[in-house]
């Protein structure tokens, strides 16, 4: 079963080994990846220092797999879908996300990365709370 | 029939638990009932409810092992 | 100056060395790395190999400067713009050109990435020789 | 004037040539008539021209070292 899920933040090893993942095939044109990192925001006048991402593990893969079975649906260009998330803390600067849509033809596989992009946003069970400097943290929800 | 009761986000936080097992319980509506008179604090924020994984909106009976999970807004990424 | 044309294929090395760029912000949330591939096609029954890749050099700095000028005034939450495109031979499975724009935002980084990548092809003066496997050669050109 | 000429991708090709001077040359469609008369079978392919990096549709006044570049539709990415 795919691992959409990973402890703590996503490493340059595991980006790298994402990227590896295009060589092997030669149907490919285009390869769309967005990788998501923690701001440093200001908020109430204090700065986050990390975020504390939480998730309901067995319904995200449940969720990914149908994520990935929409995109592809609906991309037919499409060959593969790769989606890594942290889990635990993710301090600022570093990196939480990481999608890689691979495609025959660069169109499809940007829209269909940005298409993921989205709906992980808006049904992957996830949950994160904004570490602030003093201590202090805040649960953010995901905006339309 | 015993079923599991996941708390997740910040109702993880404002329930002070993840988890919980609750016996003798028929329908999801009988467990709400249960659960907000344990914790009535969590009337206060929004949350979708996942029995087994799927998105439950009304009332539904239950079965023994079923996974009962309370869902604040997403916020993944 | 900015260094935008690389000879041969674009290496795991060179690729992770844009990835390592992004460590240095804490203000950048999203970016949106776009990777074109040389694809083993079938043009007039055979098998495209590689692509021969030439170039006007000194345009493609003016060209590429002025996409990163116009890139940055569209979309003004995007922090960096990196362009690097192959010249001389690139063989099917191997890379050619990689994107990679960093925004304090998602959607800013997906956008700009994707409409850098279409003024490359519009842009960029470039040119590529599709070599077959019975080496004749076909000169392709970007379609709308 | 002395003008350097180049030919980028199939009329790098066709014309066997990628760089050549031009001596004595006083304005763009000197230059244009020049190179058509030595390569005709340029008037085959679609191109562009630059000058010092930048297109130029119309005539203009070429000056020494000026740079006039012939491009095919382009094909990068």
């Amino acid at each position: 079963m795919h691992k959409f899920l990973s402890e703590g933040p996503l490493t340059a090893e595991q980006l790298s080994r994402l990227m590896s993942l295009m060589k092997d095939r030669s149907d490919t044109g285009g390869h769309s990846l967005f990788i998501g990192q923690v701001r440093a925001d200001i908020v109430n006048n204090k700065s986050v220092t990390a975020i504390e991402y939480s998730a309901y593990e067995s319904m995200v893969n449940d969720e990914a797999e149908s994520i990935i079975a929409q995109i592809r649906t609906e991309f037919s260009d499409v060959k593969t879908v790769e989606i890594l998330h942290s889990t635990g803390i993710v301090k600022a600067g570093e990196v939480s996300l990481a999608v890689m849509v691979s495609a025959g033809h660069r169109q499809q596989a940007i829209q269909a990365c940005s298409k993921t992009v989205e709906l992980i946003k808006e049904r992957l069970p996830v949950w994160k709370k904004e570490l602030l400097e003093d201590n202090s943290h805040i649960w953010r929800e995901n905006r339309g | 029939m015993d079923v599991k009761v996941m708390f997740f986000g910040v109702l993880a936080e404002v329930t002070g638990t993840t988890f919980l097992n609750y016996t003798g319980v028929k329908t999801l509506s009988d467990l709400r009932q249960r659960i907000t008179d344990r914790h009535p604090e969590i009337v206060h924020y929004n949350y979708r409810i996942a029995v087994n994984n799927l998105f439950t909106d009304d009332d539904c009976t239950l079965s023994d092992g079923d996974e009962v999970a309370f869902l604040p807004p997403f916020a993944g990424g």
